[in-house]
């Protein structure tokens, strides 16, 4: 990728420049949400006729199945279901039908539906507004579950769920919306699902993170890296499938893992990779593998009960000076 | 037989009744995998719905699901199979009595979650407007279904999109072993309709007639781009909620049920309509032979298929494939 | 004060006045941890509602929550806290404005799940009914929310177990940017009522009376074992869908707004009327000074008032408490 | 326990036998679910009034929210899902409600609801009928699930479902419905929520069960032996909160572990007990941890290809012995 084919962006923009340029791209791709014509993440519809874009009712459990319709007759929805928490009340035909309708029908269908969902956090908004589901769809086979947490993998990332012949959640970190970074141009680029990312090279630790935690993986590795520790960072980008190479290899570079993950510690993401890890990869284990997680409470209102819950850099350098230890 | 509607029309009815009767025969006979549920008594609302359709309209359905494709115009042979798990199935196997799905007659979905085939029908609606297609999408549902909250979103979304779908109550009385006098604030799932702007009309299920001319009706509209349309259609099964189910305890009167089975039978009243038309009892038996045969035609195949391979498990999880992790 | 209904009505009208002015106050100096939605135009439909219950009737509401509580009575001052995330406030600071719930006047919770308030009031009123206490749960929603399958859900259950609770819909005209028109299918949230078996009733929000009386006759009905009511009180909201939000693009004229602010203010046609009828100048100048008071209070209060320790975050998950992995 | 205080009873009978004695023994308890007057799961509900008997509207969303406004005015309410699979239609009352309205109102409430999810699978269902969804509820703080794996334990954990103040949900296991053991008939026995149970002392591997996978533990445990190899043999029971004590002492008995679940690879259940394991149990791992689990492939209709893919003693007896070798 030159230079001149980037543009320095916000996470929410490029996400509005993919799906810009596959309602542009595709005359089968359709967008439903609430309040989606007017100020609906991403927005930036381009020449996308009124049609295609369809402000919904409060309706998801309806909006989300319909899409499921729509994609096996062949159209190729995005639905955007805003904060995450209201993916709930989509739970059914995400999990009863999209993932399961190929298959039950012996493959007379495919079912190209993408579901986005943007994870509010660290933001005052309470327990119904600061939710951080993807863990219980990765437990759903069917589905594929994309976490992007740099702009460029926001608009990569997107568009491979969209362009997707399977459904596709892709969680949104809110809290990188308004950060910057080279994003392709390319209206052909993107990130292959199913394909995590090193972000540092290092053979000491390893940092596996899921989601925004990657910003914080990084800073928790320069630190390290203040201390003589080398750290190989890898950003798992996809978390259904899970890039198990990718896993096992940062294991065998370093022995030691640090995985740091925003969901809740039970059950969170955080609990698959180091299932994996001592399944397949325990030979290769010189010490135990750590989490850092948010703990397990209803995310609280007011902010200086939150802060301190989520993984942080500080936090993050703490384990792996233990596993260095 | 002859090719017009009503030689059509009776077939159709008598394909179900007749794929309903052998299916309770393999049950006894201990063929069936899983539970099945019949249409037996609710013939003339399927196929007076179905018949309505042009063949490449959709149709999506319930756990009562044999009746909605075959209804449609699907071979009965790959949906006997599916009944039997066998690999010749329409769904390989994969989908069973509950899940029929046939789209080579616009068949898009039996669902085993009530409710579930609603949005899928509107969205399918969807995909006809956006893409200019024509089509008509019609989705059956039950009275118990109607309780589902999805229902009135659909409702909604549909009139204000003006979708080309058609919402199709097969009232029968009962949800599984609950009446749905006890369910319902108002006995009438059509007038639920209007709230959401849309029309609701109630039929006559046992009168194929009825049926076909407000689901024409309903269509004509959809496809004239004036949205969707309710029809609820009165009807009644004469089987239990499942094949096989002991009920523990009456739900519903015997005399009810006797009461339809001997004066409300829709393929009876249909037969003595057409005697009373221009059909003759010759006409009629040809058509009933022809049933039969393609009954017995659908379980001797179903019979001597084969079972999948247990590999064919980890097959057509995705269109994009990925690896399975065991 | 005079303790009289009118009184009292124009207080709790003025308290949600200027409570919310006050919050928008404070969000301006960036002491407003969250989003946070005002009630203002919306206050004779909410005391109007709230008058009409007992104080230990139940109430649940929505994301549009501070007018709620405070039209059933509750203290301004663990409100006021709660919004700047205080320990002292009314849900110790994890709840925040958009869940206010204050037990002591039968608040029983603010959702900011859209349409989550309809089934805790339901279930509230079946806990009524099982105990037979004769207390009445009402839930106020949005025009929005009444597009959530689960009012159709509740409305149908209400009716068949004719549960004590009041459905009733501020409708504002708008969902966030998404005018009432373009996603409804028909205009009257109210007439979705009667497709369950409840009865619908349309009153003009910005009439206190016309509320109260409506209220007062859903109440009877329901104290009287005869059901639920669904009232639709036809309303604006004067500020913008959340304090401080940027909206990209005009979604409602501005001749609309300012035809309310200036014709349809609910604290001044409240005024007007009591001036019409048998109250001062003199007398309402008291009330006013009170709120005031209450108001300033209320501020003070909540800026002294100290944050919750980070420690707290991990008390009270449960009831019966579990060890609690961090 | 004497002799005399139990009877022999099947599962459901066990199920029904709690309901029962909650129902009568505090007029607070009420039953709602559908069809649950005339067939549903357990019955049998004594002498009970009619108005704490609710047969509900097909409407899970519904009923299942005004389930959480019943408990939090001063009802115990259960509610009957029946098949696992609706859970779905009532996640968002469950997660963005039940779980969370006690901490959200800053503790002005308690939340005694008790959901009751039956497993079907192994019955040629489908996929839509054939889910074991505990594992994404275990990531929601403020919740608590419960598994009963015997006909006493499913009698002592739904009484303790229902006694106890917080949202409690019971996933049985269908296809234990049928099956027969000694269940307590004093009306005040409870099974402690938060404990695992051992059911057969060994030092050579351990074998930890989640739900009816603990009969095929057992066989498998017989069958190992038969070769000398000893297994320790612990049930869950309960999923959240996990008794680590129970997870950690079982390792360090043996130092090998296979954990048993019936639920898909990725985010089962298994995943937080290994995570569990290599993360606070490393030094005492002499192998790695084995999951016997269900494969990730939507669960298909026909017998022969569905039979295979969950766990048996023959699969469990094979990961131990790996173990061994
Ligand atoms: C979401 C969901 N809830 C409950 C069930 C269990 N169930 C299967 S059929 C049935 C009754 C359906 O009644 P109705 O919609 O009237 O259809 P009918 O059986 O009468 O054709 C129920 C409750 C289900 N399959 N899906
Ligand atoms: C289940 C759910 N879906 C979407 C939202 C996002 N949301 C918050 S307020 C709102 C609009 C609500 O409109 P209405 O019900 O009319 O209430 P109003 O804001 O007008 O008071 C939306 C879509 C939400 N909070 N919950
Ligand atoms: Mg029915
Ligand atoms: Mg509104």
């Amino acid at each position: 990728m030159t230079e001149s084919n980037t543009k320095r962006m916000t996470y929410l923009d490029a996400l509005g420049l993919a799906q810009r340029e596959e309602l542009e791209g595709n005359p089968d791709t359709i967008i439903i949400g609430e309040d989606i014509a007017l100020y609906a993440a991403g927005g930036a519809y381009g020449n996308t006729e009124a049609s295609r874009i369809r402000s919904a009712p409060i309706s998801e459990c309806g909006f989300a199945g319909m899409a499921v319709g729509a994609a096996i007759t062949g159209l190729r929805p995005i639905v955007d279901l805003t904060i995450a928490n209201f993916i709930y009340l989509a739970a059914d035909p995400i999990i009863n039908q999209a993932a399961r309708l190929r298959y039950m029908t012996g493959g007379q269908f495919k079912v190209p539906v993408t579901y986005r969902a943007s994870m509010w956090h660290s933001q005052a908004n309470a327990a119904q507004h600061s939710d951080r589901p993807y863990p219980m769809f990765m437990n759903i086979p069917g589905l594929k579950v994309v976490c992007p947490a740099t702009p460029e993998d926001a608009k990569g990332l997107l568009k491979a769920a969209i362009r997707d012949d399977d459904p596709v959640i892709v969680f949104e970190d809110n809290d990188l919306w308004g950060k910057k970074g080279d994003v392709p141009l390319d209206t052909e680029f993107v990130v292959p699902i199913g394909k995590a990312r090193t972000h540092r090279e290092g053979s000491d630790v390893s940092i596996i993170s899921v989601s925004g935690c990657l910003r914080h993986a990084l800073k928790a590795a320069d630190d390290l890296a203040r201390d003589g520790i080398n750290a190989d960072v890898i950003d798992l980008r996809t978390l259904l499938p899970l890039d198990n190479d990718a896993i096992l290899g940062t294991l065998a570079k370093t022995g030691r893992v640090v995985i740091v993950d925003p969901a809740h510690r039970t059950m969170g993401a955080a609990a698959e990779i180091a299932a994996i890890l001592v399944e397949d990869g325990f030979d290769m284990l010189k010490k135990p593998v750590k989490r850092v997680v948010t703990p397990d409470v209803p995310i609280p209102f007011s902010p200086p009960m939150e802060a301190p819950l989520y993984p942080n850099p500080e936090k993050i350098a703490a384990a792996a000076r233990e596993l260095m230890a | 037989m002859k090719n017009d509607i009503q030689s059509e029309a009776y077939l159709r009815m008598l394909k179900i009744r007749g794929f309903e009767q052998a299916v309770k025969q393999l049950v006894t006979e201990g063929e069936v995998p899983g539970a099945v549920h019949s249409s037996v008594g609710q013939e003339a609302a399927i196929v007076g719905a179905c018949m309505a359709l042009a063949d490449d309209d959709y149709i999506s359905g319930t756990h009562r699901s044999h009746g909605h494709p075959i209804g449609k115009g699907a071979q009965l042979k790959p949906l006997m199979a599916e009944i039997l798990g066998k690999v010749t199935g329409v769904c390989k196997g994969r989908g069973g009595s509950m899940h029929f799905t046939d789209t080579s007659v616009g068949s898009i979905g039996e669902s085993a979650i009530v409710g579930g085939g609603i949005p899928i029908a509107t969205g399918a609606a969807l995909t006809a407007q956006v893409k200019g297609t024509g089509q008509v999408a019609l989705t059956f549902f039950g009275d118990g279904a109607s309780n589902e909250g999805v229902l009135a979103e659909c409702l909604n979304m549909a009139a204000v999109w003006k979708l080309p779908v058609i919402f199709f109550c097969e009232n029968n009385g009962y949800a599984a072993v609950t009446p749905a006098k006890d369910s319902h604030g108002q006995p009438d799932v059509a007038r639920r309709a209007e709230g959401y702007g849309v029309p609701g009309v109630i039929v006559d299920g046992q009168d194929f007639d009825a049926v076909y001319a407000a689901t024409q009706t309903a269509v004509a509209r959809a496809r004239a781009g004036e949205g969707p349309t309710l029809i609820e259609a009165k009807t009644y099964r004469f089987d239990e909620h499942c094949v096989g189910l002991f009920i523990n305890g009456a739900y519903r009167p015997a005399e009810e049920i006797a009461h339809f089975m001997s004066e409300r039978d829709p393929v009876t009243l249909y037969r003595n309509l057409l005697l009373d038309g221009d059909k003759s009892e010759g006409d009629l038996s040809e058509i009933e032979a022809m049933a039969d045969g393609l009954i017995q035609e659908a379980v001797s195949f179903a019979k001597e298929s084969a079972y999948p391979d247990p590999e064919e498990a980890f097959e057509l999880v995705h269109a994009n494939p990925i690896s399975i992790r065991r």
